[in-house]
């Protein structure tokens, strides 16, 4: 059935019991970033919040409500981010970035994204790539706000709004 | 034998009108394709309806043997263009029984439509009876699409003038209780739908008419929701401006209608400025033709006319008494089929009465993208979203619904694969 | 064996684009047909341009087969319509060298185009750089068709500012003599057409846009009588905005297109309001989209995009510069053979020099009216009348003209047909 | 040829050689009105001044220019009314006006109508209506100006503009 692919087992899972959910104190001495994005289309929220302890993402917490997608994409976002390196923590945004864009077309790369993979089917669904990119955005935001430099400039920066 | 005799104040059997759906289908060449690998369930016809061949023909018969810029020309093919042009005027006329061709106003949609008056409003000199200011107020509901929210806003932003709206009671309603303080002395125009996009609710309309009128306030009905569905007479409905959409009653997109009674089209200054609207033009200054001219600056969409006049004519041939007795037989259906899966909340009316086929509803933890998503997956093409209307999602507390919406062409074979699709849905999100 | 060489500077034999018309004739349905008794000859198409078989089609197959409204739906026919309908916009950006498809907003026609600019400036607040006010300047031309006039007039109407023009010289160029003076530290706006209508005078672009530039006016151009007909490269204009028309180009009639520059789209309010252009809304006050979904409010012409997409591929596979040719040829062998026809006088340049294959003429002591009807008896099809620009027809002391337009379906013995026609005028009324 | 329908002789006639054109004064004593009518899609112009005596109408001189249909509609019409009756007047631009609007279905009466006949083949052209009735609704307008009475409600009144 067509929609397996969209919604992979993975997506399901994350979406049905989602890891790490629920935005955190961080610890002191830490440089904290948050931002709020909303797909105004469908009302889909998420709030990322970046802790920075120098080059490392000490914690990447959320908390958000809306679609399997979008939620799913945040659970994953959170394992994939949390405890990296500011400069892999970029590389596997950009890699998902990419794989959202490539209307199917791209092969994504295990070994960077992970369960992030599971979102090969969405690229295929141009409404719901958007869903899946709503967490990525607002971690892109919150991570200059926490001052964590290493962010490149990415196609699909200006795809989903802010507010 | 027996004979049985229907009571009286029962529909009789002559009441039923005659229609067939298999019949009406085939005249639908796109409801023979696939999604997804399954026959295409198109759910979706409050958003745009489909096409019948009629449509399709007549636009093409146009630009293949009669195509002309129209008003302009004496030559054969200019008349005959002119000529369908206006024809296609004249079937519209007729279609919501207005009082001549000449108070049909072609516009590209019905958001244009709306905008249309509100812009000759902010156009016209303090004098007028159209003018606007500080301290006037224009009525609105919290059901209105956007396309009859935002030119209000937009007006009042440029005038001065005052939004206000009526509420919706949690049965999908009006809540008229206040309608004699909301519409008042200072109530200049009030504005809302005859047919809701969301909650398929038909709103009242002889205690606002007549509650706006006894201020001296105009009323504009959005029907956009309502011309494609139930028969619509504006001598009947006694308001001053209907506003609907080609595109969503069998004709193509690119045309829209503004009716208004003559006497106030002719108040009202132009809008857009251009060919075809003026009566002579100087570096100076220019003078104007009347209505409907005034307002249909620039080449006007004449195939798309023709194409709305063969729409027109296809209703027309089987009927609007039929199309809403089919659409509330699907509504019937729907709804008690609806109400069998478990965790599904109806918002809007939930009998068959005062409505049309159109149903909004949320799934019980499960995200109406979802919903969509999984709907499609198997065939089904339902809207989710806030359907231009988010006051109204504001309204009942959630930031999106699912909404199936029926037309002529729909099956309860149709109904029957949605509610199957839903149990699907609940299957992968259980 | 002699091989002859062109000296430099004359046109090489690699210059001459392929072009075979009746190739391209053979796409064009409506050519086949008969008006009064004779072979149709289409003269008209300044008016309105005919449709090749490759957009009729490609509007068919929509309706047929991804009919669904846009930018609202998860479902897979709409999402088929969505990329359309972004396709075309894409199509259509190319076709004018558009730095980016978001620059390309769909309108309804031309006349909608330079409407919106007209409204974007007087909505815009004081502080914006489009506002206007009393003592501001717009400049036009004198041979402005009415849709580049009367929306200048309405604004200035609205907000206080002056009108000015260019004059037009007897040859009938664009008097340039003032430039300085006309456009000064007061202009806000120069709106001028790239092609006259009647004329067909080619006008210049770089010295006036240098000239509105240095002192921060911004550049408008109606191209709409332009981009059917010759290679427009919006980089190449420099100017800020270009109106084009979709019926002229061989796309279908209900969408016209403005193309803008995306910082200044990006500094205008919204016009129309409605579905599709907001952020988010509440009963209160609303947000708007960013370009160009701001500026295209409710259900857009969708199959209008598809059938004007097709009509961009069409035009791209037959080579702009190879129309362009086409057209100069015609324009040559026309002028040429009206100026056998006694007392004709012709309007505008006289060389096929600046200018395209549109030409207006008078014929001594006989009313453009009686002209175009002996015409139509034959099956010729030109248009009479002032043409929507009635002050050119002032500015020449006529109240009428005779034109007779060409597109890259025409053909010399079309011409023919009008020579041996305007003899049979002389006969009658001789 | 088709165009012989439209551009019968006696119209070409007219058009070449007007019959009574030019404005003439008025005898005095009598009650004078004055219509100028354009039609603002090709510029025609036609101005009409009746002169009544008493129910008579004296006089009806007529100046315009345009194209031959309209110029020829005013020499007939200066035909046909001058001298009348108002009645007879009005009855036959009833007449007139009513085989303008048959789009060539009206069988025309030539007993009432005279040369006006010639016309018949003009109201296949709806473009050209306009102009063979432009000088009869100046006409209209010029003989209320005069106070002639016996004006009956037409259809085509409101058609063309006056100015
Ligand atoms: C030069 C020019 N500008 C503007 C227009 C208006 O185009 P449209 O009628 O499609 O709005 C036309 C055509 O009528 C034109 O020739
Ligand atoms: C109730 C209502 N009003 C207005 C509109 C706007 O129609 P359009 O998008 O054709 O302008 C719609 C449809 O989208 C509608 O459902």
């Amino acid at each position: 059935m067509e929609f397996e692919q969209l919604y992979q087992e993975i997506i399901l899972d994350h979406y049905k019991h989602p890891h790490g959910r629920g935005l955190r104190e961080p610890v002191t001495g830490s440089s904290v970033g948050e931002a709020h994005h909303v797909n105004p289309t469908c009302g889909d929220e998420v709030t990322i919040r970046v802790a920075a302890d120098g080059d490392v993402l000490a914690d990447v917490s959320y908390d958000g409500m809306g679609c399997s997608i979008s939620q799913a994409s945040a659970s994953v976002l959170h394992e994939l981010l949390r405890g990296q390196h500011a400069g892999q923590a970029f590389k596997i945004m950009d890699g998902f970035v990419e794989l959202m864009g490539g209307r199917g077309q791209v092969t994504p790369d295990e070994e960077l994204l992970g369960d992030g993979i599971a979102f090969a089917g969405v690229a295929r669904y141009p409404a719901r790539v958007k869903c899946a990119l709503l967490p990525w955005m607002a971690f892109k935001d919150a991570a200059v706000r926490a001052g964590v430099a290493g962010s490149s400039p990415s196609a699909a920066a200006s795809e989903v709004q802010g507010s | 034998m027996t004979t049985i005799t229907i009571p009286e104040g029962m529909p009789q059997y002559g009441d039923v009108p005659r229609f067939d759906v298999e019949k009406v289908r085939a005249d639908f060449p796109i409801l023979g394709r696939e999604v997804n690998g399954h026959p295409m369930v198109y759910l979706d016809s409050g958003n745009t309806s489909q096409k019948p061949r009629q449509v399709i023909d007549a636009m093409r018969e146009h630009f293949e043997h009669h195509n002309a810029n129209v008003a302009r020309s004496v030559h054969q093919v200019g008349t005959e263009a002119t000529e369908a042009y206006e024809g296609a005027r004249a079937k519209v006329a007729r279609f919501v029984n207005a009082a001549s061709p000449e108070e049909i106003v072609f516009v590209k949609n019905a958001t244009e439509a709306i905008n249309l008056v509100a812009y000759a409003i902010s156009n016209s000199p303090a004098a007028s009876r159209l003018a606007l200011g500080p301290g006037d107020e224009i009525v609105i509901s919290e059901m209105e699409h956007h396309s009859n929210i935002v030119p209000w806003q937009l007006l009042c932003e440029r005038t001065g003038a005052t939004l206000r709206w009526f509420k919706v009671t949690d049965a999908g309603r009006l809540d008229l209780e206040d309608l004699d303080e909301l519409v008042n002395e200072r109530t200049k125009l009030v504005s809302y739908a005859l047919v809701s996009n969301v909650l398929g609710t038909v709103n009242p309309t002889s205690a606002i008419t007549a509650r706006a009128h006894e201020v001296g306030a105009l009323v504009l009905l959005d029907a956009s929701q309502g011309v494609p569905h139930i028969p619509v007479d504006v001598a009947d409905l006694g308001a001053d401006f209907l506003a609907f959409t080609g595109h969503k009653m069998c004709g193509p997109t690119g045309i829209g209608v503004l009716w208004g009674r003559y006497e106030l089209l002719e108040q009202m200054p132009p809008v857009l400025g251009g060919g075809s609207m003026i009566e002579t033009v100087t570096m100076e200054r220019s003078t104007f033709a009347a209505p409907p001219a005034r307002f249909e600056a620039g080449t006007p969409p004449i195939a798309e006319a023709v194409g709305l006049g063969a729409a027109v004519d296809y209703l027309t041939g089987i009927g609007m008494e039929a199309i809403r007795w089919h659409e509330k037989e699907l509504a019937a259906y729907a709804l008690d089929a609806l109400g069998t899966v478990p965790g599904l909340r109806i918002f809007g009316p939930t009998t068959p009465v005062g409505r049309g086929g159109t149903i909004s509803f949320g799934l019980d933890g499960v995200h109406p993208h979802d919903v969509g998503q999984i709907l499609d997956s198997v065939g089904v093409e339902v809207r989710v979203g806030h359907h231009c209307a988010r006051p109204l999602c504001v309204r009942y507390g959630v930031p999106a619904m699912t909404r199936a919406s029926f037309y002529l062409y729909t099956t309860t074979d149709e109904v029957d694969a949605l509610v199957r699709g839903l149990e699907q849905v609940r299957k992968v999100f259980g």
